[in-house]
C-alpha cells in the first residue's frame, strides 16, 4: 500500500466512519437528504452513456469484483474467480456468490450473467460493446458457475473489474427494455423508488441486501441533483441537505472549519492531460524537444495550488494507488529556462503560434481555468497559444481521429472512464498509433511503434503482476517522450456532511460515489 | 384650440442651450471613459490583463487589508490585475456592442423599412420571418449556433445580431408605416419622385432618431447577453476578456473573493446605466413618442 | 372573432413550423451526434448502420419531412441520450418552466406598474428614484448573479426560503425575481411612458375638469388604458422568459425545459432540441394570442375590430 | 382636362367592404376650380387620391386630356406626375421636418429634369417669391416657419414643376382665420397669373362658395348635387345640399341655424342605407327614396341633382 | 354676477421662456348666459378656460395674480382638494373640443356618465343609474338603458360630443366652459350640438363660456362676445354690437378675412403678417404691427375704452 493510500485510510478512521463496519445491523430507519452535483441520463448499465451515471446506478447495480474503500479488490458477487487457460486461448471460470437476490425478491444465477453479457456485448443497446469485444462466447456451468473464453486475451477486461453487472433476466422478460431502463432492479443495497429527471431519485434501504455488515443503515435516501456549486453548498448550509459531493475547492477550506462537519476528500481516477499533436510534421510537437519544453515550461504545482485550491494530486503517467504506479517515476520539474533551450534547440529560439483548445463547459472543477494556466505558462516560454474555446459537445467528438478534419495544437483532455481498471485501456486510445476500425488510437495524436508494441502486448496480458511490470515500463517511455500528451493532475473530489451522518466512501468503479455504508447516528 | 404644451416641460432655470438642458453629464462622461479604454489599447493597461501570478491571486482592492496598490482593484483566481481586465474587457465588449448593434441596427432597419414601406407580400414574408425568430428562444437559438460555429468573439456577435435584428425590425417597421401615411412621404409619391429616393430621403433620415435610441438601450442588453452565453462557455473565450466573462467565471469565488465578481459587475452597471440614461434623454430629446421602449 | 382567432392560429402555425425549420437545420449544422452516441472504437459499420437507424444519412429535407410528419402525429423522436420520448422528456419539464416563467413575469408586472405609474404621476418623486434604481439593478446584472446574491443572503443568511429546488409557493420566490427582475426596466418605462401619455390626454383632462379624484383617475382611468402598450410587450416577454429561464433553472436546480434543451444541445440530441424549441414556440405563439384575448377585454375598441 | 367617369373605389376590410367612393363621375375643364364637397368620410379625399394616383381605382376611368390614367403609357404617366400636384392639409405633416425647403422644393423639379445648380436655384427663388417667401427661406428647415408660411412653402413645392393642374386637399382648414385668407388669397392670384386648374376638396361651404367655380356635393361615395358654384349654391335642388347650407353658421347674429334640415348622422361606408343613402335623414323622403339609388337629374345647364323628388315632379 | 374674473394672468414656464398665455384678462358671466370667447390659435383662449377651472399644466402653468369669482368665491384661493371636490364638475363643468378624444375608450358610457355624481356623492346604486339615464334622455342619446353598457367607439361623434354633454351636466353644474364643442364636427352635426347647448342653457339656467375660433358659431350661440388677441381681451361687446359695429380694428379685419356664404367678392381681406411671440411680446398694443390704422402711441399699451351698452374695446384710436 502506497503512502498515499495510507494516509487516506488513516484519514477515513480518524474521521470515526469506519468504526461501524463490525457491528450486527440494525433495519434501516429514518430519512436522508443530500445532493449530487451531476445527474445521470440512463439507469440502465447497458445504455449508460457517461461515468456520471454510474454514481446513480452504482447504488443499484453491482458487479462480480470490486474495490472496497482501501481501492483493495475484493470478490463481491463472485465468490471466487480465475483465469485459465485453454489450449491457448483465456477462459474467465466465475463462481458466483449464493444467496444474492434480485430486488424483486429473484435468487441471482448465472443466467443473468449470461443475459448481462449478451446484453451488454450488443452494440445496438450497448454503449460498451467493445469491452466485450474479445469474448468469444459465454458457458453456463451451473446455476452459480460460468466461463467466460475469449478469443485472444484481454488485460483489461479483468483490470476493469470483469464488467460485468448483475442484471435480473426474469425481470427484463417480464418488463421488457423500456420498463427495464426506467425502473432499474439490482442487486445492490439500495432499491429504486422513483426518479424525477432534473430534479432528484429516490432510494430506499434493501432489506434482503446479501451483504449486511456493508449496507446503509438508514431506510429511505433522496439524492437530489443540485447542479450549480454554490447552490448546492447553500442547500448543504441551510439544512435541506446532510451531505454533498463536490464541494467547491474555494470553499473547501470554509468547510473544513465549519463545526459539526465532516470533510473528505478523494482523489478521482480522471486523469487530467493536455494532448498534443505529434504525428504530422509541420508541427512543432513532432519533434519530441519541443514536447518535453512544454513539459518543462508548465508549473502544475503552482497551478494545483493556486488555481485549484490544493484540489488536485499531480501524477506521472500513472497515478498512486493505480496498478504500475512507480513512485520513482516523476513529473517534469518546473523549469522554463530549460523549456526555453529546449525550444532553441529545436530550431525555435523565438517560440511559435500554436492553437489550443480549452474545454469551456468543465467536467471537473476549474477544468477550464486549469486550461488557461497550463496555456498561460506555455505562452510564457514561447508557445504561443491561441486559445480557442470548445463545448462539451464539440470537445467530445474533437479529439476523435474519425472526424473529420485534424488536430493541429494543444487541448486539454483526460481519461479515465471504465476506472479503476488501470491505464492499458486509455492507451490503447490515445498514445497507440491510429488504426481505423481497428479500436486503437482512437482519439491518438501520437505514433511511436516501440510503444505501439507495448501497449499490444499490455493488452492481451491478463496477469496482474506481468501487467504491472509493463504499465511501468511503458509509463517510462510515455514519459521521457512525452508520449500521448502532457500528464498533469488528477482531481481531488471532496464530500462534506453534517455530523448526524455516518458515512464510508465506497469507490463506485472510479468516481467514489457509492452510498453502501451511509446512515443516520443514532 | 388643444392644448399642445407637454405636462412635463420643466421650469426653465439654467442658461445653457435649451436642446442640452438636463442632458446626462455623468452618463456621457462614463461612456467617454469606456470608449477612451476601448480604443486606448494595451497602452492604457496598468498591467497585462492575462499575466499569470498564483502567488499574488485574490488579492483584494487596495483599500481593503492585505491589499496594495499595484493592483487597485485587487486580482483574480490566477493572480491577474482585475482593473486591467476590466479596461481590455471593455474593449471586447465595445467591439461586440459596436458591431452586434451595426449589424442588427442595418440589418432590422432594412428589413423594416422593407417591410413597412412596400407593405402586401414583402411585409407578410418579413413580419413571418420576424415572428419566426421571436418564437424561438434567443438563448436556444445563440446556444446551438455557438454549438455549431466555434465559440467566440464573431460567433457572439452573429448570435446577438440574430436575435436583435428582428427587435429593431419591428419597430422601424412600425416608424415606417406612420410615416409612409405622412404628407410629405405622399407629395413625393405623387410628384413621381423614386422608390430609392423615398427610401433614402424621407424615410431613412426620419426613422434614424430611432435607431440611435434603440441602439443606447441595445448596449446593456448585449453586455448582459454575452455574460449569459459566458455562463455557458460559450461567449467570449480566453484570451480575450469580456466584462460577461469575467462575471461568469467570478461567480464560484463570490462568497470568498466578492471583488472579482463586483468589479466587472459595476463596471457593467455603470455603462448600462449609462447607455440607458443617455437613450432615454436621447429619446425624450429626439423623439417623445419613441418612450415606450 | 373567430375568424380572426383563426387567422392569427394560421399565421402562428407558420412561425412554428418556421422556428422547427430553422432549429432543424442549424441543429444539424452545430454537429455529428453519432460520434458522442457511439463507442468509442465503433466500427465504421455499426456507424454507417446507426446513422440509418436514426434516419441520419437521409437528405436534410427528407430528414424535416419525416420529422415534421412524425410530429404531426405527436412523435417528436426518440432522445439519442435518454432513450426516451422527446416528447415526453420535455412535456415532463414543461409544467415547472410555465410555472417559473409565469412567476417571474407577475414578478416583474407587480414591480413595474406600480413604480411605473407612480413614477409617472410623480417624476422625480420617491418611488420614481428608487423604482428606476432598483429596475436598473436588474437590467444590470446577470440572473445567475442576482440568483446566487438572492441564495446567499434569503437561503442561507437569513434562512427565510428554501435555497433550490421545485415545490411548493416558497421555492418559487427567489427563482422568480431572479428571472423576472431583468425585464422590469423596460416594463417600467412602458407603464411610466404609456401612463404620461394617458394623463395627457383629453379625456384624462376631462375627468380632471369634471373633478374626478386623482387616485381614480390614476389607478383606475388612465391605468386601464396604460395596460394596452404593457400588454402588447408580455406575449414577448413570457416567450423571452421561457426561453431564458435555463440560468435561473441551473442556479436553483428547478427541474425545467430551459436546462434539458441546453444540455440537449451540448449532446447533440436533436429530438430533444427540436421538441423543447418547437413547444416553446407554440407557447409562444399561444401567448401571444392570449394577449391578442386579453386585449379585447382591456380594450373594447379592438374586441369590435374583429 | 380632368375627367371621373364613374370611379368606385372599395376596401376590403375584416369586417366588411367599405364603399368609399360608389360611381363618381365629374368633369373639370382646363383654368376651371372644382370644389368636392362633403362631411368626413363622405369620400373626397379618396377621390383626390386616386386622381394623385396614390391609389387605384377599383371600378370606373380617370382621364386626363381623354387619356386613362390607369393605363397611360410610361412617359406619358411620368408627365402626367408632373403636370399634377398637390397641396395637403396638415403644413405640418406635409414637410419632411429633416430637409432643409430648398431641398424639398427641389426635390418634385429633380425627379422630373435635372437642371443645373444654378438653374435649380433659380427656380427655387422664384416660386419662392411667388408665395411671398424670400429667397434665404431655403436654407432653413420647416420647423423654423408658421404654419402659414408652411403653407406657403407646401404650394411653392407644388409648384416647382410648373403643374397644370393641383390638387388642393383642404388647403386652408388647419390655418387660423386671418392666415386662411392670405393663402386664398395667393392661391387664386397664382391660379390668375399661370392659368392652373384646381380640383379642390374642403368641407366649408362658404369657402368653397368663394373660391371655386363649380361644386360636386358627395354623399357616402356618390354625387348628391354637382353644377357651377353659384346655381347650386343659390338654388339647391338636393336635400341634403339644401341640409348643408342651412347648418353653416353665420357671422351674423340675426341668422337662424335650421336643425331640422338634416336629423340623424352620415351612415357608414361599410352598411350604407339602401337605395338614396341619404334617406333616412332626409326630411321628404318617401317610399322610393329606399327602393332605388336616384339617378343624376340635369336640372339646369351643368347642375344636376341625384334625387327622387327631381324625377317624380319632371316625370 | 356668476362668473368675475379681474385681471387674471396665466403664465407658462417652459424652457424657453416665459409664455404669457394670459396677460390681464377681465371677464364676466351672468347666469344663463353665454359668453363667447373668440379668437385666434394661441392667442390665450383656452388658458383662460382652464384657468377658471385651475387645471393648468402641471409644473409649467401657474396664475400668477388676478382673482377668479365664482358666486363671489374667490376660487385662487382653493386649495386644490377643494377645487376637485366642490368646484370641478359640481360648480364649472367643462366640454372639450374633440369628441373622439375627450372619452376613456376603454370604459362604458354608463360607468363614464355616472362617475362625476358618484364621486360628487349626488347618487349611487339604483338611484345613480336612473340618473344617469336620465341625463342621457336629456341630450338626446336615443334609448340611453340599452346603451349604458356600451362603449364610446359605439357612438357616432356626435353622439359623443352629447355624452360629453351628459358628462358636465350630470352634476347641475353652475357654469360650463365649451372648449371648441363643434369643431371637429361635420356642419349637420354642429347644428345639433350648438341647439343642445342652447337647450341645456334654457333648461338649467347655466351660465356658458364658449371658447371658439369660428365667428359663425359664436353668432349663433353667444349672448355676448370678447375677441382675444395675443392673450388679452381687446373688445367685448353683446354679440350683435360685435358683429354689426366692431370698433376693434382686429375684430374688424377678423370678420373681413372669413369667406361667407352668399357673398360675392372675389377677394377676402388678409390680415398681413403674424400674432406676435407671447414669450417676449411687444410692450404696446400686441396688435399694432399688423393694424392698419397704426399710430405712434400704439407704442404704449392701450386704453379699454367704453363704448357704452356693455361695448368697450382696447384702442387708441377709439380713445383719441
Amino acid at each position: 500500500m502506497s503512502h498515499w493510500r495510507a494516509s487516506l485510510l488513516a484519514a477515513l478512521l480518524a474521521s470515526g466512519a469506519v468504526g461501524a463496519v463490525a457491528q450486527t445491523p440494525k433495519p434501516a430507519t429514518g430519512n436522508l437528504t443530500i445532493a449530487f452535483a451531476a445527474e445521470a441520463t440512463m439507469l440502465d448499465p447497458a445504455k449508460s452513456a457517461a461515468g456520471v451515471d454510474q454514481y446513480f446506478f452504482g447504488q443499484i447495480y453491482e458487479q462480480l469484483v470490486r474495490p472496497d474503500p482501501s481501492l483493495k479488490k475484493v470478490n463481491w458477487l463472485a465468490e471466487s474467480w480465475s483465469v485459465q487457460d485453454d489450449g491457448g486461448k483465456p477462459v474467465i471460470d466465475v463462481v458466483l456468490r449464493k444467496g444474492v437476490k434480485f430486488h424483486t425478491g429473484d435468487t441471482m444465477t448465472a443466467e443473468d450473467f449470461a443475459f448481462a453479457y449478451n446484453r451488454l456485448r450488443d452494440n445496438k443497446v450497448s454503449r460498451w460493446s467493445h469491452l466485450q469485444a474479445s469474448v468469444e462466447s459465454f458457458e453456463i456451468v451451473d446455476p452459480y458457475h460460468f466461463r467466460i473464453h475469449f478469443k485472444q486475451g484481454d488485460g483489461s477486461y479483468v483490470a476493469d473489474n470483469l464488467q460485468l453487472w448483475a442484471m435480473s433476466k426474469a425481470y427484463f422478460d417480464k418488463v421488457g427494455d423500456e420498463e427495464f431502463g426506467k425502473t432499474p432492479i439490482g442487486t445492490g443495497p439500495w432499491k429504486f423508488v422513483s426518479r424525477t429527471i432534473k430534479e432528484d431519485l429516490k432510494l430506499e434501504a434493501f432489506d434482503d441486501y446479501w451483504n449486511p455488515t456493508q449496507r446503509p443503515t438508514v431506510k429511505n435516501l433522496t439524492v437530489k441533483i443540485i447542479p450549480e456549486d454554490l447552490t448546492r453548498v447553500a442547500a448543504f448550509k441551510t439544512g435541506a441537505v446532510d451531505w454533498i459531493d463536490a464541494v467547491p475547492p474555494a470553499l473547501v477550506e470554509e468547510f473544513k472549519k465549519m463545526p459539526g462537519v465532516t470533510v473528505a476528500s478523494y482523489v478521482s481516477p480522471n486523469n487530467m492531460y493536455i494532448a498534443m499533436d505529434a504525428i504530422d510534421e509541420n508541427v512543432p510537437m513532432h519533434d519530441v524537444r519541443v514536447r518535453q519544453a512544454a513539459a518543462h515550461a508548465v508549473d502544475v504545482d503552482a497551478i494545483i495550488k493556486g488555481v485549484l485550491f490544493g484540489q488536485g494530486v499531480r501524477y506521472a503517467e500513472v497515478g498512486p494507488g493505480e496498478l504500475g504506479y512507480d513512485p520513482d517515476l516523476k513529473p517534469y520539474p518546473y523549469d522554463p529556462k530549460k523549456a526555453r533551450a529546449l525550444l532553441t534547440e529545436a530550431g525555435f529560439p523565438r517560440g511559435f503560434d500554436i492553437p489550443c483548445y480549452n474545454l469551456t463547459s468543465p467536467r471537473e472543477p476549474y477544468q477550464k481555468e486549469m486550461g488557461e494556466a497550463v496555456f498561460a505558462y506555455l505562452t510564457a516560454v514561447g508557445i504561443r497559444c491561441k486559445v480557442q474555446g470548445q463545448e462539451y459537445g464539440a470537445w467530445i467528438t474533437f479529439g476523435r481521429r474519425d472526424r473529420p478534419g485534424h488536430i493541429d495544437g494543444f487541448y486539454s483532455n483526460m481519461w479515465g472512464h471504465g476506472l479503476p481498471g488501470d491505464a492499458g485501456t486509455a492507451w490503447a486510445g490515445h498514445v497507440h498509433t491510429y488504426v481505423p476500425g481497428a479500436g486503437w488510437g482512437i482519439t491518438s495524436v501520437h505514433s511511436d511503434p516501440e510503444l505501439d508494441a507495448l501497449i499490444e502486448q499490455l493488452k492481451a496480458t491478463m496477469d496482474t503482476q506481468q501487467r504491472d511490470a509493463l504499465i511501468r515500463k511503458i509509463a517510462r517511455i510515455k514519459r521521457d517522450r512525452v508520449a500521448g500528451g502532457l500528464t498533469t493532475y488528477r482531481p481531488v473530489v471532496t464530500f462534506a456532511w453534517r455530523d448526524n451522518v455516518t458515512f464510508i466512501a465506497w469507490p463506485t468503479p472510479g468516481f467514489w460515489r457509492n452510498l453502501q455504508q451511509i446512515g443516520l447516528k443514532q | 384650440m388643444a392644448l399642445s404644451i407637454p405636462v412635463s416641460e420643466p421650469i426653465a432655470r439654467r442658461r445653457l442651450p435649451a436642446w442640452l438642458r438636463g442632458a446626462p453629464w455623468l452618463a456621457f462622461l462614463v461612456l467617454t471613459i469606456v470608449l477612451v479604454c476601448a480604443v486606448g489599447g494595451e497602452d492604457i493597461l496598468p498591467d497585462d490583463p492575462n499575466g499569470l501570478n498564483l502567488a499574488d491571486a485574490f488579492r483584494p482592492p487596495f483599500w481593503a487589508a492585505k491589499g496594495s496598490a499595484a493592483h487597485l482593484l485587487g486580482t483574480d483566481n490566477m493572480g491577474r490585475d482585475i482593473l486591467s481586465r476590466i479596461l481590455a474587457g471593455s474593449q471586447i465588449s465595445a467591439i461586440v456592442c459596436a458591431y452586434a448593434i451595426l449589424f442588427s441596427g442595418c440589418i432590422g432597419a432594412l428589413a423594416g423599412m422593407a417591410a413597412g414601406y412596400f407593405g402586401g407580400i414583402v411585409d407578410a414574408v418579413l413580419m413571418r420571418l420576424i415572428e419566426i425568430q421571436q418564437s424561438i428562444p434567443s438563448i436556444a437559438l445563440a446556444l446551438i449556433l455557438a454549438a455549431a460555429m466555434e465559440p467566440g468573439l464573431t460567433t457572439v456577435i452573429v448570435v446577438i445580431v440574430l436575435t436583435y435584428w428582428a427587435w429593431y425590425a419591428r419597430i422601424i417597421r412600425g416608424e415606417v408605416m406612420t410615416l409612409k401615411g405622412r404628407d410629405y412621404v405622399n407629395f413625393a409619391r405623387v410628384a413621381g419622385v423614386g422608390t430609392p429616393t423615398i427610401l433614402v430621403r424621407h424615410l431613412l433620415p426620419n426613422i434614424f432618431n430611432t435607431l440611435i435610441i434603440l441602439a443606447t438601450l441595445q448596449v446593456g442588453q448585449v453586455i448582459l447577453f454575452e455574460a449569459s452565453l459566458s455562463f455557458l462557455g460559450l461567449g467570449i473565450q480566453q484570451p480575450d476578456i469580456s466584462w460577461g466573462l469575467m462575471l461568469a467565471d467570478a461567480r464560484q469565488y463570490i462568497t470568498s473573493a466578492w471583488w472579482l465578481i463586483t468589479m466587472p459587475g459595476i463596471a457593467i452597471m455603470l455603462t448600462c446605466r449609462s447607455a440607458n440614461i443617455l437613450g432615454d434623454w436621447l429619446r425624450d430629446r429626439l423623439d417623445p413618442r419613441l418612450r415606450q421602449l | 372573432m373567430p375568424r380572426f382567432l383563426l387567422h392569427r392560429l394560421l399565421q402562428g402555425l407558420v412561425s412554428i413550423v418556421g422556428a422547427s425549420i430553422v432549429i432543424f437545420l442549424i441543429a444539424r449544422l452545430s454537429g455529428d451526434p453519432i460520434l458522442i452516441l457511439l463507442p468509442n472504437d465503433a466500427s465504421p459499420q455499426l456507424i454507417a448502420e446507426t446513422k440509418r437507424n436514426l434516419g441520419l444519412d437521409l437528405p436534410l429535407w427528407h430528414q424535416y419531412l419525416i420529422f415534421a410528419w412524425n410530429a404531426l402525429g405527436g412523435d417528436f423522436g426518440r432522445s439519442y441520450r435518454w432513450q426516451m420520448p422527446a416528447l415526453q422528456l420535455i412535456l415532463d419539464r414543461l409544467p415547472a418552466t410555465i410555472e417559473l416563467a409565469i412567476c417571474g413575469l407577475v414578478f416583474s408586472v407587480a414591480i413595474a406598474v406600480p413604480v411605473g405609474v407612480l413614477s409617472a404621476v410623480r417624476p422625480g418623486g420617491w418611488t420614481d428614484r428608487f423604482g428606476r434604481v432598483f429596475a436598473m439593478l436588474g437590467q444590470a446584472m446577470p440572473a445567475f448573479w442576482v440568483g446566487l446574491l438572492l441564495i446567499l443572503f434569503f437561503a442561507v443568511e437569513l434562512n427565510w426560503l428554501p435555497a433550490f429546488g421545485y415545490g411548493g409557493v416558497s421555492h418559487i420566490i427567489m427563482p422568480a425575481i431572479a428571472l423576472g427582475w431583468y425585464p422590469v426596466a423596460a416594463q417600467t418605462r412602458i407603464v411610466r411612458s404609456a401612463m404620461r401619455d394617458v394623463l395627457d390626454s383629453d379625456h384624462i383632462r376631462l375627468s380632471r375638469a369634471l373633478g374626478t379624484p386623482e387616485h381614480w383617475i390614476v389607478w383606475k382611468y388612465a391605468l386601464r388604458n396604460a395596460a394596452v402598450p404593457l400588454l402588447t410587450m408580455l406575449g414577448v416577454y413570457f416567450a423571452a422568459m421561457l426561453g431564458g429561464a435555463f440560468v435561473v433553472e441551473t442556479i436553483f436546480a428547478w427541474p425545467g425545459v430551459g436546462r434539458t434543451v441546453v444540455e440537449a444541445v451540448f449532446s447533440r440530441d436533436f429530438p430533444v432540441v427540436q421538441a423543447g424549441v418547437l413547444f416553446t414556440s407554440i407557447l409562444f405563439v399561444l401567448s401571444n394570442l392570449l394577449v391578442d384575448l386579453a386585449y379585447g377585454i382591456v380594450d373594447p375598441r379592438i374586441r369590435a375590430d374583429r | 382636362m380632368l375627367e371621373a367617369d364613374a370611379i368606385t373605389k372599395h376596401y376590403r376590410t375584416s369586417r366588411g367592404t367599405v364603399r368609399a367612393v360608389e360611381g363618381v363621375s365629374f368633369s373639370l375643364p382646363k383654368r376651371g376650380t372644382l370644389a368636392l364637397v362633403g362631411e368626413s368620410g363622405c369620400g373626397k379625399t379618396t377621390i383626390a387620391k386616386m386622381v394623385l394616383l396614390l391609389e387605384r381605382p377599383s371600378g370606373g376611368a380617370i382621364r386626363f386630356e381623354g387619356q386613362d390614367i390607369a393605363t397611360m403609357p410610361r412617359l406619358a404617366l411620368k408627365a402626367y406626375r408632373r403636370r399634377v400636384q398637390a397641396v395637403f392639409q396638415d403644413p405640418y405633416a406635409s414637410l419632411n421636418p429633416r430637409l432643409r425647403v430648398g431641398r424639398i422644393i427641389a426635390e418634385p423639379i429633380l425627379a422630373h429634369e435635372r437642371p443645373g445648380r444654378a438653374a435649380l436655384d433659380k427656380r427655387i427663388a422664384e416660386v419662392l417669391d411667388i408665395v411671398g417667401l424670400p429667397a434665404a427661406a431655403a436654407r432653413l428647415y420647416p420647423h423654423e416657419f408658421s404654419g402659414g408660411q408652411r403653407q406657403r412653402i407646401a404650394i411653392a413645392r407644388a409648384l416647382a414643376p410648373r403643374p397644370e393642374l393641383m390638387v388642393l386637399d383642404e388647403p386652408v382648414s388647419a390655418l387660423d382665420v386671418s392666415i386662411r385668407a392670405q393663402v386664398l388669397n395667393l392661391l387664386q392670384d397664382i391660379q390668375d397669373e399661370y392659368g392652373l386648374t384646381y380640383l379642390i376638396i374642403a368641407h366649408d361651404l362658404a369657402l368653397v362658395q368663394h373660391f371655386s367655380s363649380s361644386v360636386a356635393v358627395i354623399y357616402l361615395g356618390r354625387v348628391a348635387e354637382a353644377g357651377p358654384t353659384g346655381p347650386v349654391f343659390a338654388d339647391p335642388r338636393h336635400p341634403y345640399t339644401q341640409a348643408l347650407l342651412a347648418a353653416v353658421p353665420l357671422p351674423d347674429p340675426d341668422h337662424v341655424l335650421s336643425e331640422a334640415a338634416a336629423a340623424g348622422e352620415i351612415a357608414s361606408a361599410l352598411h350604407p342605407p339602401s337605395g338614396c343613402a341619404f334617406h333616412p335623414r332626409c326630411p321628404h323622403a318617401f317610399a322610393a327614396c329606399p327602393a332605388s339609388v336616384p339617378p343624376p337629374h340635369a336640372v339646369a345647364d351643368g347642375h344636376i341633382a341625384a334625387c327622387h323628388l327631381l324625377q317624380e315632379t319632371h316625370a | 354676477m356668476l362668473l368675475q374674473v379681474e385681471q387674471l394672468r396665466t403664465y407658462l414656464h417652459l424652457r424657453r421662456g416665459v409664455l404669457r398665455a394670459v396677460d390681464g384678462v377681465s371677464l364676466h358671466v351672468a347666469e344663463a348666459e353665454t359668453l363667447g370667447l373668440v379668437g385666434e390659435s394661441g392667442s390665450g383662449k383656452t388658458m383662460t378656460g382652464l384657468s377658471l377651472l385651475r387645471l393648468l399644466p402641471r409644473g409649467a402653468g401657474r396664475i400668477e395674480g388676478g382673482s377668479i369669482r365664482l358666486d363671489g368665491q374667490d376660487l385662487t384661493a382653493l386649495t386644490e382638494a377643494d377645487m376637485a371636490r366642490d368646484i370641478r364638475g359640481r360648480r364649472i363643468a367643462m366640454i372639450m373640443q374633440d369628441p373622439m378624444t375627450s372619452l376613456n375608450p376603454v370604459f362604458s358610457i354608463g360607468d363614464q356618465v355616472a362617475a362625476p355624481l358618484r364621486y360628487h356623492d349626488i347618487a349611487s346604486g339604483a338611484v345613480l343609474r336612473s340618473q344617469v339615464i336620465d341625463v342621457l334622455k336629456r341630450v338626446r342619446i336615443p334609448s340611453p338603458e340599452q346603451r349604458l353598457g356600451d362603449y364610446p367607439h359605439q357612438f357616432s361623434g356626435g353622439q359623443r360630443q352629447r355624452i360629453v354633454a351628459a358628462m358636465a351636466i350630470g352634476c347641475t353644474p353652475r357654469l360650463l366652459i365649451a372648449d371648441e364643442p363643434t369643431t371637429a364636427l361635420d356642419v349637420t352635426i354642429q347644428v345639433q350640438i350648438i341647439s343642445l347647448l342652447k337647450r341645456i342653457q334654457q333648461d338649467a339656467g347655466l351660465g356658458i363660456v364658449l371658447i371658439t375660433h369660428d365667428l359663425g358659431v359664436a353668432a349663433s350661440l353667444c349672448h355676448r362676445i370678447a375677441v382675444m388677441y395675443a392673450g388679452q381681451i381687446v373688445e367685448t361687446a353683446p354679440v350683435r354690437a360685435i358683429y354689426k359695429a366692431p370698433a376693434h380694428p382686429y375684430t374688424q379685419a377678423l370678420l373681413a378675412a372669413i369667406p361667407r356664404l352668399h357673398a360675392t367678392e372675389r377677394r377676402l381681406t388678409a390680415i398681413p403678417g403674424q400674432p406676435p411671440s407671447l414669450i417676449d411680446p411687444p410692450e404696446g398694443c400686441r396688435f399694432a404691427a399688423r393694424c392698419p390704422h397704426r399710430m405712434d402711441r400704439c407704442a404704449e399699451p392701450p386704453p379699454v375704452v367704453d363704448l357704452g351698452n356693455g361695448h368697450s374695446a382696447a384702442c387708441w384710436k377709439l380713445a383719441a
